[in-house]
C-alpha cells in the first residue's frame, strides 16, 4: 500500500492573548491509498485542527509551527497559498459537520458545485454542469436535475450532507478529510451517509480520514483508528486491535464509557475529571492527571512507543481488556 | 405573497387613517396661522374675513371631516400660504427630493461599500481603522454643519461646484430631472453627498460588520476547503450574503433620507418637499403639512413592502409571510 | 467653467451693443425669502408685492423712500370732499400687446379684495371705496368719508389686464397665462422654491430696464445666500445676515449697498390687566402689574442700551429709535431723539415707583422674524436685569409667536405682558404704526388692530382721528408728529432701533435701498 | 408494579399558525393557502410507573421533546389528558398543581442554555426552593451546598457564573436545580447528548445513583439506543408524532417488532460491528406538515403494503406490555 | 465521584468572575474604546462640574453682557475673566457656555435615552411575552413608528409641541421608544425560547420572576449597546432640531443652540462661536458612538469565538 499521505511531527499552535494553545503538539499518522483512517478525540482534543492543518485552513492566530505533511510525496505543510489552493477540492477534499453551515445560503446548489470543478478545471460550463449531476445521482439524489436548482435550505439535512459528500468526490481527490460529518444526523440519516461514503470510497479507492468522537461509527467503517488525547495521538492500530485491546488508560477508558447491552444498569467505567484546559496542560503526559495507573514518571511526556503494528504513548500500557 | 400584500395593504390603509387623525389634530395644537397670513395692515375684520376664508372657523372635528372627505376623493385641502392643492405642491417638489435621496442613496452604497468591504476585510490595517474613524465622525458631525463646510470648500473656496439651487433639468419619462444635464449632475452632487455622509458611515459599518461576520462563517471555510479563488469568496460568496442586511437597512433608510433632506434642503436652497414642510410648518400651512405627512405614510409604506419584496428575493431562505404571526 | 460663462457672456454683450439696449445681460439674485405666489392680489407680503412690481404698475408708484409717484395714473386729486379723480396714462401696452384703458383699473380694483383661498389680500386698502370709470382714462375712487390717505391705499394694489387677468385664478398667474401687466418685465418661468425668471418688457412706458433677463432664486438660509454670492452663482443677494458684512465689507469683490427701511422694532407692555401674566414679585408672587405706571416704563426704556444693541447685536447696522419711522418719513416728529441709555435714572424712576428692588418678568419674543429678534430680546434682558428688573427671555417661532401674542390668553386677549416686535410701514407715513400699534383697540372701527400693549389714550386717539380725516398734508404732518409725541411721552411703546437692510452684490454692480425692504431688479445698476 | 405515577392519555398537541383577515380575504379571493398545523404529538398513551426509568427513542422531529415537555407542564396539552399520581393536572387546585410542577423537573440538552448566565449557581440552585418556601430563608445556603454535594460540585463554587463551568459541570448543575425542589420525576431531554463521551458517563453514573438514592422516575428521552438500552426499564419508540412500538428493554432489543425499530436497532453503529457494510433504509423523516396517508412509516417501510399507505395502523398489545402500531407485525 | 470531579474547571477561571467583570476585562482590551470612554468620563464630569468650574453662569442674565459678545478666544470680559474660548454674539463666555451646553445636551440625550428605554422595554417585554394579538398589535404600531425617520417624527413633534427641554424630550422619547421596544422584543423572543426560562416555568416560577428576573436581565446587553447608540444621534438630532429653528430656547443654550447661532457666524470669520461647541459636540457624540461601537462588538455572541 503506498502513503498517500504523511503526517510527521505535526504542531500546529494558537497564540491568544491568553497563552499559546498548543491545539496539535506532534501529530504522526499516515494513510495510505483505499484506506479509512479513523481519527477520534473529544471535543479540543485537537483532531478538527490536524484536518485543517493538512488543507492549511488553520486562521489567525494559528499557524503550523513544525511537522511535515507529506502529501503524495511533497511536503505541503506551508506551502504557498497558490499551491495549497490547487490541492483544496481537488486532490484532498474535506466534509464538515454542519451541512446547512457550510453550503452558502444564497446560492444554489448547482453554483456551489460547479465552482468546485471550474475552480481547478478549464472545462465548459455544461460540462461542469453535467459532471455535478451525475455526482449527484452518484450519491443517490432523486431526480438531481431539481435539485441542482434549489437552496441548500430547501433541502433536508441528509439530503445536504449527501451534497458535501458529492461535491468532495467532485474533483476524484486522493485523500477525503471528512470531519464529524454524521454527527449533527439522525441515526437512519447517519447510516445512510455512511453508506454512501464507504461506497465511493471503495469504488474510487480514495482515502479518508474520517474524524469523529463516536468510537462506534468508526469501529465500523474504519480500517486504522487513531485516538487522540489533548493534541496528540495517544494510540493509533488497525481497528480491530483499539477496539477489542486497548492499550492506554484513555482509550480503555473511553471504551468503557460507552453504554452497551453488556452492561446494563451497572455502572460504567467513567474516566474522572474534566477534559483539560488546553491553555493550562499538566507537565507530561496531558492524561495523567485522570489516569488511575498515573506515576511520577507520566511527568515526562512518554515516547512513541511502537508495539508491533499500533504506536502508543503511554508508560503504563493496560495489559487487561477493559470493560468490554 | 398575495396574502402578505393585502396585509400590508390593510395596514397600510390603517396606518394612513390613524395618522391622519394625529397629524391633523397635532397640527391644529400649534399656533394660529391667520397670524401669519394676514398682513400687519389687517384690522379685526380683515382677520376674521381671513379666518372664514381659510374654514378655521368650525369647530375641529369638522374641519377634519370636511378633510377626510376631501382626501376620499384625492383633495387634500389647499394650502393656505400658496392657495393651491396641497397634493399638487408636493407632488410638484418630489422629484427633486426624490432624485436628491436616490442620488445621496447611490453615494451611500458606491463609496460606504467598497469602504466597508475593505475595513471588514483588513481590521488591523492602518487604513481600516482611518476609515472606522471616519465613519464615526460621519455619525457626529451635525448635517447642517457638514452642508456649510461642503459649500465653503468647493463652491467659495475652490470653485469647482455650484453653491446653492438646482440646476438645470431635462426630461426623462415625463419626470424633470437633474440627473439628465451635466449642470444638474453638478448642481446635485454636494447636497447629495452631504445627505448621504451619514448612510456612508451607515453602509460602511454594515458592510463591515457583515464581512466580519460572514469570513468567520463556515460556508467560507468551507469554500476555501473546495479551493475556490479569494476573489470569489469575497465577491460571490460573502457579497451575496451581506447584501442582504445592506439592501435592506439602505432601502429601509431611503425613508429617513427623505426625512433628513429637511436640513440639507435649507443649506442648499434645495427646491424639494423637505423645505416646502419646513417653511409650511415654519409658517403654519396646515394642509401642507398634513398633506405631507399623509403621502409620507403611504410612501413609506411602499417602501417597506418593496424591501421586503427585495428581501425575499435576494434571500432564498425567506417567503413572504402568507400565515399570521 | 468660469470662462466658458464669461465667454458667453461677452458675446452677448457684444450682441446687446448692436441692438443698442442699456445691458443684455442676465441678472441674478438671491431671494431671503419667497413669493408665495406670482398672482399679484393673492397675498398681501412682502416679496410678492416686490415681485409684483416688476410685473404689474400701479396706478400710484413708491419710490425707494416710498414717496408716491406717478404710475399708471398721471395725476390724482380730490375732486370733493368723497370723490378722488385719478387720470390714466395713455398709450400704454400690457405684456400681451393690449391697450391699458379704465377698465383694467376697475376689474383690478374688484378683484384684488377678493381672491378666492387668498389667505390675506387687499381688501384693507380697498375698504369703503367705490371704483367708477368715467371715460377710457379717467377714474374716480368714491369714499364714505374723508380719507386722505387715498393714495398711499391705491399705491399698493398692482394693476392687471382686464382680458388676461381679471377672470383668472391664481394657478393660471403661477402658470403664466395671465400674469401679464404693465410693468418693466414680461413673465418668463416660475418654478416653486427654485426660480423665478423674468424677461426685459422692452415696450415699457418709463424708463427701459436696464437687464434683459432677470433670475430670482430663494436661497433661506443665510449663511447659503453668502456662500452662493461668494461663489459667484448669484450677482446679487438681499437680506446680507449682520454677521457676515463686516467680511463682505473687506471683500474686493463684492459691493455693499445699504438703506434703513420704514421698520421699527419695540416693546409692547402690558397696560390693561391689573394681574398680568408674567409679571411677578421678586418672590414668585402675584403683584399688581408694574408696567400700568408709566414711571416704570420710563424706567425700562432709560435701562435700554439703544447703541449697545445697534453695535453690539446689530454689528452697527442698525439705527437707534426714539418715535414711530425714522427721520425722512411723513408724519415723523423732529422733536424727539433716542431715549439716552441711564440705568441710575432708570433705578431712581422704579424706586420712585415702588420697585427699589426691582420686579420679575418674562419677555416674549419671536426669532425668525426680524433681523436678530432673539438675540435683541436677550440683550433687553441682560439690560433690564443690570437695573434689577429680573428679566427672563423666551423666544419662539413667529408661527407660535403671533397668535398668542395676539389673542393667546384663554379669553382671547394676548398672552404675554412684554413682548418685542416690529412694525413696517407699509403705507411708508406715520399715520400706519400710529393706527394700528397706539390707537386703543376698537375692534369694530379696527383701529389699534396690533396693540397688543393695550395702551389707551383719548387724547392720542383723538390726534390720529383727526388725521385721519385731515387731507391737507401740512397739517396731517403736524398731527400725526404731535401723536407720536404724545405716544412716547406716556411710552405707550419703547421703540429701540429702525432696522437697516443690506444687500450685498458682486463688484460693479449697486443696489439702491428701499425703505420697503423689496429687492427689485429695476434698482439694481451699473457704476 | 406500582400504580403509574404519570398517564398520558390521548395526549395531542398541535401547533396551528392560523390566517388572520388577511389571509381570509386572499383565500376568499381564490389564493391557495391553508391554515398549517403540525401534530408534534399525535394522541399518545404512555404510563409510567413510580420509580421506572422510561426510555423515549425516536429521530429528530418525532415529537419526543414536545411530549417531554407536555410532561413536564411546560406546555400544555392540545387535547387529552395529563396525569399526576392519578388525578387530572388540568383540573387540579392550583396548590395540588404547584406541587404537581415541582414534582416533575426538566434536565436539559443543552448545558448552556439552560443555565441563566446572569445568575450566580446559588441563585440558580437555590431560587425556587426560597420562592417556593421549601426550605427557610436562612437554611438556604446550607441547602444549596447540600444539594450541590449531592451532584458532585464543591459548594466553594457557588458563587461563580454558569460560564465559569465546563458542559459537564453544567450539567450537574442543571441537576441540582431541578433536585432542589425534591422532585418525583425527571424528564431528561436528550441531557447526555451534548456531552463529551468521557463526561457522557460521569452524568449517566450520576443519574443511576440519584435513582438509587432518592427512588426517582425517569422519563429519559434520547436518540441513542445504547445510552438507552443501557439505562431504561421500559422503551418507547416514536415516529412522527407517534408511539409506533413499546415494551420492556429486553424485549424491545432482543424482539423488536416494528420496522422502524428494527430499522433503528440495525442502523446504530456498535463497536462490536466491525468493517460492516452499512445498508440503511431509504427516504427521511417526512414532514409533519404533510404526512403521508396510512401508516406514517410506509413511504419507508421494506414491508409495506397496500394497506400501509390507507390504513393507519392501532398500537397493539400483546404479551407482557408489547405494544407495537403495525398492520402487519405478526407477519414480521 | 471522587474528588476529582469537585475540582474547579481551571486555574484560569479560579476567581469568581461576574459577567460584568468579564465584560469589563474584555471592553478595555480595546485601546481606542478605552479612550473613548475616558473622554467620555471626562465631557460628563465637566459636564456635572459646569457651575463650578466656569467664570460665568450664561444662564443668568445678569452675569452675560452683550458688550461682551464676539470676542475672539482669549479675550478678557467686563467682569475681568478671560474668555480662553471667546464669547458668542450674546457676550456669553464659550467656555461656560459650552459646559452648561453639554449639561443640557447630555441631559436631554440621558434623559430621553432613559425614558424611551423604559417605554420601549415595557412594551417589547410585553409584546414578547404575551405574544398573540397584543404582540401583533403591538408590533405593527413599532413598525409604523420605525418606518418614520427619527427626524422627521421629532421635528413634527416640536413643531406641535413648541420649544423647552420638556417638549424636547417628550419628542425625542417618541421618535425612540420603537427601537428599543423591537430590539427588547427581537432578544426576549430569542431568551424566551432557551431552556433556562422552561427550566423556571418547571419551578414554578410565576410569570412576572421569569420575565424580570430572568429574561430581562439577558436583554439588558442589546439595549445598553442601542441605548448609547441612540442617546448619541439624540444629542445629535437636538442639534438639528435647534437649527432648523424649533429646538431649545435661545437663552439657554444647548450645544445644537451653540452651534446653530454660531452657524450665522462661520462665514464672517469668527470661527470660534461654532466650531468650538461643534467639537465639543463631536467629541461627546463620537466618544459615546465608539464606546457603543465597542460594546457591540464585545456584547455580540456571535463575534465571539
Amino acid at each position: 500500500m503506498t502513503a498517500v499521505l504523511e503526517v510527521s511531527g505535526l504542531k500546529t499552535h494558537f497564540f491568544t492573548h491568553a497563552g499559546v494553545v498548543k491545539a496539535v503538539d506532534g501529530v504522526d499518522f499516515t494513510v495510505s491509498k483505499g484506506e479509512v483512517m479513523g481519527l477520534v478525540g473529544e471535543s479540543g482534543s485537537g483532531k478538527s485542527i490536524t484536518g485543517f492543518s493538512i488543507l492549511g485552513l488553520i486562521d489567525q492566530p494559528g499557524r503550523i509551527v513544525e511537522g511535515a505533511i507529506r502529501f503524495n510525496g511533497e511536503d505541503i505543510a506551508n506551502a504557498p497559498e497558490a499551491k495549497l489552493k490547487a490541492i483544496r477540492g481537488n486532490k484532498i477534499s474535506m466534509i464538515f459537520q454542519d451541512p446547512m453551515m457550510t453550503l452558502n445560503p444564497v446560492l444554489r446548489i448547482d453554483t456551489q458545485m460547479m465552482e468546485a470543478i471550474l475552480a481547478h478545471e478549464a472545462v465548459p460550463k455544461k460540462e461542469a454542469w453535467e459532471r455535478s449531476r451525475d455526482a449527484l445521482g452518484l450519491v443517490g439524489i432523486p431526480s438531481p436535475e431539481e435539485r441542482l436548482r434549489a437552496y441548500p435550505h430547501q433541502l433536508s439535512g441528509g439530503m445536504r450532507q449527501r451534497v458535501s459528500i458529492a461535491i468532495a468526490f467532485l474533483n476524484k481527490p486522493d485523500l477525503i478529510i471528512a470531519d464529524e460529518p454524521t454527527t449533527a444526523l439522525d441515526v437512519t440519516i447517519q447510516a445512510q451517509i455512511i453508506y454512501e461514503a464507504q461506497k465511493l470510497t471503495r469504488q474510487t479507492g480514495t482515502a479518508m480520514i474520517w474524524i469523529t468522537h463516536d468510537l462506534a461509527v468508526v469501529a465500523g467503517l474504519a480500517d486504522r483508528i487513531s485516538v487522540m488525547y489533548a493534541g496528540r495521538i495517544v494510540e493509533q492500530g488497525q481497528t480491530d486491535d483499539v477496539i477489542d485491546r486497548p492499550l492506554h488508560p484513555y482509550t480503555v477508558g473511553l471504551l468503557g464509557s460507552v453504554p452497551t447491552a453488556n452492561n446494563r444498569g451497572e455502572r460504567l467505567f467513567q474516566i474522572e475529571g474534566m477534559t483539560p484546559n488546553m491553555l493550562a496542560l499538566p507537565e507530561g503526559c496531558a492524561f495523567a492527571p485522570r489516569c488511575g495507573s498515573a506515576s511520577a514518571a507520566c511527568k515526562v511526556p512518554p515516547p512513541v512507543e511502537h508495539i508491533a503494528d499500533r504506536e502508543l504513548r503511554c508508560y503504563h500500557p493496560q495489559a487487561q481488556v477493559a470493560a468490554q | 405573497m398575495t396574502v402578505f400584500v393585502i396585509r400590508r395593504l390593510m395596514q397600510a390603509f390603517l396606518v394612513v387613517f390613524l395618522m391622519s387623525v394625529i397629524v391633523f389634530f397635532g397640527v391644529n395644537i400649534v399656533g394660529d396661522p391667520v397670524y401669519m397670513l394676514v398682513s400687519p395692515d389687517a384690522d379685526q375684520a380683515d382677520i376674521e374675513a381671513a379666518i372664514r376664508r381659510l374654514g378655521l372657523d368650525r369647530p375641529i372635528w369638522e374641519q377634519y371631516f370636511l378633510f377626510l372627505k376631501g382626501a376620499a376623493q384625492g383633495n387634500l385641502g389647499d394650502s393656505f400660504v400658496f392657495g393651491e392643492p396641497a397634493l399638487k405642491l408636493i407632488l410638484h417638489h418630489m422629484p427633486a427630493t426624490l432624485e436628491l435621496a436616490f442620488s445621496a442613496l447611490f453615494l451611500a452604497i458606491v463609496i460606504g461599500i467598497p469602504l466597508g468591504l475593505f475595513s471588514g476585510l483588513y481590521p488591523d490595517n492602518p487604513v481600516s481603522k482611518g476609515i472606522m474613524a471616519g465613519s464615526i465622525l460621519g455619525f457626529s458631525l451635525p448635517t447642517f454643519w457638514v452642508g456649510l463646510m461642503l459649500i465653503l470648500l468647493f463652491a467659495v473656496e475652490l470653485g469647482w461646484l455650484p453653491s446653492t439651487g438646482r440646476g438645470d433639468t431635462a426630461s426623462v419619462f415625463g419626470i424633470q430631472t437633474s440627473l439628465a444635464t451635466w449642470d444638474g449632475i453638478r448642481h446635485i452632487f454636494l447636497p447629495a453627498l452631504n445627505l448621504s455622509l451619514l448612510k456612508i458611515s451607515l453602509a460602511i459599518r454594515l458592510t463591515r460588520a457583515g464581512v466580519r461576520e460572514a469570513m468567520s462563517q463556515d460556508y467560507v471555510k468551507y469554500a476555501r476547503a473546495k479551493g475556490i479563488s479569494t476573489g470569489r469568496i469575497i465577491f460571490v460568496h460573502v457579497m451575496k450574503n451581506i447584501m442582504i442586511p445592506v439592501v435592506t437597512v439602505m432601502g429601509l433608510e431611503f425613508g429617513s433620507l427623505i426625512g433628513f433632506s429637511v436640513v440639507t434642503e435649507t443649506i442648499f436652497a434645495w427646491p424639494g418637499m423637505g423645505k416646502l414642510l419646513i417653511d409650511a410648518i415654519l409658517q403654519l400651512d396646515r394642509p401642507v403639512v398634513v398633506a405631507y405627512l399623509m403621502i409620507m405614510v403611504l410612501f413609506f409604506v411602499l417602501i417597506n413592502l418593496v424591501v421586503d419584496i427585495l428581501y425575499s428575493i435576494l434571500d432564498p431562505r425567506v417567503r413572504l409571510q402568507d400565515q399570521g404571526a | 467653467m468660469r470662462k466658458l460663462t464669461a465667454a458667453v457672456v461677452a458675446t452677448v454683450s457684444t450682441l446687446a451693443l448692436f441692438s443698442g439696449a442699456a445691458y443684455a445681460e442676465k441678472l441674478t439674485i438671491g431671494l431671503a425669502s419667497e413669493p408665495t405666489s406670482m398672482d399679484p392680489h393673492f397675498h398681501n407680503l412682502g416679496p410678492n408685492n416686490a415681485m409684483s412690481v416688476h410685473l404689474f404698475d400701479r396706478l400710484i408708484a413708491q419710490d425707494e423712500k416710498q414717496r408716491l409717484s406717478p404710475g399708471l395714473a398721471v395725476s390724482w386729486e380730490p375732486i370733493d370732499d368723497l370723490t378722488w379723480e385719478f387720470k390714466l396714462r395713455e398709450g400704454v401696452k400690457f405684456h400681451d400687446g393690449s391697450d391699458f384703458t379704465a377698465d383694467d383699473v376697475i376689474c383690478t380694483m374688484e378683484r384684488a379684495p377678493d381672491v378666492p383661498n387668498s389667505p390675506s389680500g387687499y381688501g384693507t386698502y380697498l375698504k369703503g371705496k367705490t371704483f367708477k370709470k368715467i371715460d377710457d382714462y379717467t377714474v374716480h375712487a368714491i369714499t364714505e368719508s374723508p380719507y386722505p390717505l387715498m393714495a398711499n391705499d391705491i399705491s399698493t394694489i398692482p394693476v392687471i389686464s382686464d382680458s388676461a387677468g381679471c377672470g383668472a385664478e391664481t394657478e393660471d398667474f403661477n402658470a403664466g397665462t395671465a400674469a401679464v401687466g404693465t410693468g418693466p418685465f414680461k413673465f418668463s418661468n416660475y418654478k416653486p422654491g427654485e426660480s423665478i425668471t423674468l424677461v426685459r418688457n422692452d415696450d415699457y412706458w418709463g424708463d427701459a430696464p436696464a437687464w434683459s433677463e432677470v433670475e430670482f432664486r430663494p436661497i433661506k438660509s443665510g449663511p447659503s445666500r453668502v456662500a452662493a454670492l461668494l461663489a459667484g452663482d448669484v450677482d446679487m443677494i438681499a437680506g446680507v445676515p449682520t454677521t457676515d458684512i463686516t467680511t463682505l465689507e473687506s471683500k474686493d469683490d463684492i459691493q455693499l449697498s445699504q438703506g434703513v427701511s420704514n421698520r421699527v422694532i419695540y416693546l409692547h407692555m402690558d397696560q390693561f390687566r391689573e394681574d398680568s401674566p408674567f409679571v411677578q414679585g421678586n418672590d414668585g408672587s402675584d403683584i399688581k402689574n408694574p408696567l400700568m405706571d408709566q414711571r416704570v416704563r420710563q424706567a425700562i426704556s432709560k435701562a435700554i442700551n439703544r447703541d449697545a444693541i445697534v453695535e453690539r447685536v446689530m454689528e452697527g447696522v442698525a439705527i437707534p429709535a426714539g418715535q414711530l419711522l425714522p427721520e425722512g418719513f411723513f408724519g415723523v416728529s423732529d422733536k424727539l431723539e433716542p431715549v439716552a441709555y441711564d440705568p441710575e435714572g432708570a433705578k431712581a424712576l422704579l424706586a420712585e415707583a415702588g420697585y427699589p428692588d426691582g420686579f420679575q418678568l418674562t419677555i416674549h419674543g419671536p426669532n425668525d422674524r426680524y433681523i436678530n429678534d432673539a438675540k435683541i430680546a436677550e440683550a433687553i434682558g441682560q439690560m433690564l436685569t443690570r437695573v434689577g428688573i429680573k428679566t427672563a427671555v423666551e423666544t419662539m417661532p413667529r408661527s407660535v409667536y403671533f397668535g398668542r401674542a395676539s389673542r393667546g390668553s384663554p379669553d382671547g386677549l394676548p398672552e404675554f405682558s412684554f413682548i418685542l416686535v416690529g412694525w413696517g410701514a407699509g403705507s411708508g407715513e406715520a399715520s400706519s404704526p400710529l393706527k394700528s400699534l397706539i390707537h386703543t383697540f376698537d375692534k369694530d372701527k379696527g383701529f389699534g388692530s396690533s396693540n397688543r400693549g393695550r395702551h389707551s389714550s383719548a387724547e392720542i386717539d383723538a390726534l390720529i382721528e383727526e388725521a385721519l380725516r385731515t387731507v391737507d398734508d401740512e397739517k396731517r404732518q403736524d398731527l400725526l408728529a404731535a401723536a407720536t409725541e404724545k405716544a412716547i411721552e406716556n411710552v405707550a411703546i419703547i421703540p429701540t432701533h429702525f432696522q437697516v437692510n443690506t444687500w450685498a452684490a458682486k463688484k460693479g454692480l449697486k443696489y439702491i435701498p428701499r425703505t420697503d425692504e423689496y429687492t427689485l431688479a429695476m434698482g439694481v445698476v451699473k457704476e | 408494579m406500582t400504580a403509574p405515577l404519570v398517564e398520558i392519555r390521548d395526549v395531542s398537541k398541535r401547533f396551528a399558525r392560523r390566517l388572520d383577515v388577511a389571509g381570509k380575504i386572499a383565500r376568499k379571493l381564490g389564493a391557495d393557502i391553508r391554515e398549517e398545523v403540525v401534530h408534534a404529538v399525535d394522541e399518545v398513551n404512555l404510563d409510567i410507573r413510580e420509580g421506572e426509568v422510561l426510555g423515549l427513542v425516536g429521530e429528530s422531529g418525532c415529537g419526543k421533546s414536545t411530549l417531554g415537555r407536555v410532561v413536564a407542564g411546560i406546555h400544555a396539552p392540545s387535547s387529552g389528558q395529563l396525569l399526576f399520581e392519578g388525578s387530572d393536572v388540568a383540573t387540579m387546585s392550583s396548590a395540588d398543581k404547584r406541587a404537581a410542577t415541582l414534582a416533575v423537573q426538566m434536565i436539559f440538552q443543552d448545558p448552556f442554555a439552560s443555565l441563566n448566565p446572569r445568575m450566580r449557581v446559588e441563585d440558580i440552585i437555590g431560587e425556587a426552593p426560597r420562592v417556593h418556601g421549601i426550605v427557610s430563608r436562612s437554611d438556604v445556603p446550607d441547602y444549596v451546598d447540600d444539594v450541590m454535594r449531592k451532584v458532585g460540585l464543591d459548594p466553594s463554587l457557588k458563587r461563580r457564573y454558569a460560564h465559569q463551568f465546563s458542559g459537564g459541570q453544567r450539567q450537574r448543575i442543571g441537576i441540582a436545580r431541578a433536585l432542589a425542589v425534591k422532585p418525583k420525576f425527571l424528564v431528561c431531554d436528550e441531557a447526555i447528548a451534548a456531552l463529551d463521551v468521557s463526561i457522557q458517563a460521569q452524568v449517566i453514573n450520576l443519574f443511576m445513583d440519584l435513582r438509587e438514592e432518592f427512588g426517582l422516575t425517569y422519563l429519559f428521552i434520547s436518540h441513542d439506543l445504547s445510552v438507552v438500552e443501557h439505562i431504561a426499564d421500559r422503551v418507547a419508540i416514536m415516529y412522527l408524532g407517534r408511539i409506533v412500538e413499546s415494551a420492556s428493554t429486553e424485549e424491545i432489543f432482543s424482539a423488536p417488532r416494528h420496522p422502524y425499530t428494527r430499522a433503528l436497532l440495525a442502523e446504530a453503529p456498535r463497536l462490536d460491528q466491525r468493517k460492516r457494510d452499512f445498508a440503511p433504509i431509504e427516504g427521511e423523516i417526512p414532514s409533519p406538515l404533510a404526512p403521508p396517508d396510512g401508516c406514517f412509516f410506509n413511504p419507508r417501510c421494506p414491508h409495506a403494503q397496500e394497506l400501509c399507505r390507507q390504513k393507519q395502523p392501532k398500537l397493539e398489545t400483546f404479551g407482557e406490555a408489547h405494544s407495537v402500531a403495525c398492520h402487519y407485525w405478526k407477519d414480521l | 465521584m471522587t474528588d476529582a470531579t469537585l475540582q474547579p474547571s481551571s486555574p484560569a477561571t479560579a476567581k469568581v468572575e461576574t459577567p460584568f467583570q468579564r465584560f469589563r476585562t474584555e471592553f478595555f482590551e480595546s485601546r481606542i474604546a478605552s479612550g473613548a470612554f475616558v473622554v467620555l468620563v471626562i465631557i460628563i464630569l465637566l459636564a456635572i462640574l459646569a457651575p463650578w468650574i466656569t467664570p460665568q453662569n450664561p444662564y443668568d442674565l445678569a452675569q452675560v453682557d452683550v458688550l461682551d459678545g464676539r470676542l475672539p478666544p482669549g479675550s478678557e470680559a467686563f467682569a475681568g475673566y478671560t474668555m480662553w474660548l471667546g464669547s458668542d454674539g450674546a457676550g456669553r463666555d464659550l467656555y461656560s457656555a459650552i459646559l452648561y451646553g453639554l449639561r443640557i445636551s447630555i441631559s436631554v440625550g440621558l434623559a430621553s435615552g432613559v425614558i424611551a428605554l423604559l417605554i420601549g422595554m415595557a412594551v417589547g417585554l410585553i409584546a414578547a411575552y404575551v405574544g398573540g394579538r397584543t404582540e401583533a398589535v403591538i408590533m405593527r404600531v413599532v413598525d409604523l413608528q420605525l418606518s418614520f425617520p427619527a427626524s422627521l417624527v421629532a421635528l413634527m413633534l416640536v413643531a406641535a409641541l413648541g420649544k423647552g427641554v420638556d417638549k424636547i424630550i417628550l419628542a425625542l422619547v417618541v421618535a425612540q421608544w420603537a427601537y428599543y421596544a423591537r430590539t427588547v422584543r427581537a432578544t426576549a423572543l430569542v431568551e424566551r425560547g432557551k431552556e433556562y426560562v422552561e427550566a423556571a416555568q418547571c419551578l414554578g416560577l410565576s410569570k412576572m420572576r421569569v420575565v424580570f428576573r430572568h429574561i430581562l436581565p439577558n436583554c439588558l446587553a442589546p439595549l445598553i449597546v442601542v441605548g448609547t447608540v441612540q442617546t448619541a444621534s439624540a444629542v445629535s438630532l437636538e442639534a438639528t432640531l435647534s437649527f432648523l429653528g424649533v429646538g431649545l430656547p435661545q437663552t439657554e443654550p444647548s450645544l445644537g443652540v451653540l452651534i446653530a447661532n454660531g452657524f450665522e457666524y462661520m462665514l464672517s470669520g469668527r470661527y470660534w462661536i461654532s466650531v468650538f461647541p461643534g467639537i465639543a459636540l463631536l467629541l461627546t457624540v463620537a466618544s459615546i458612538n465608539l464606546v457603543g461601537d465597542h460594546l457591540r462588538d464585545v456584547l455580540n455572541p456571535r463575534l465571539k469565538k
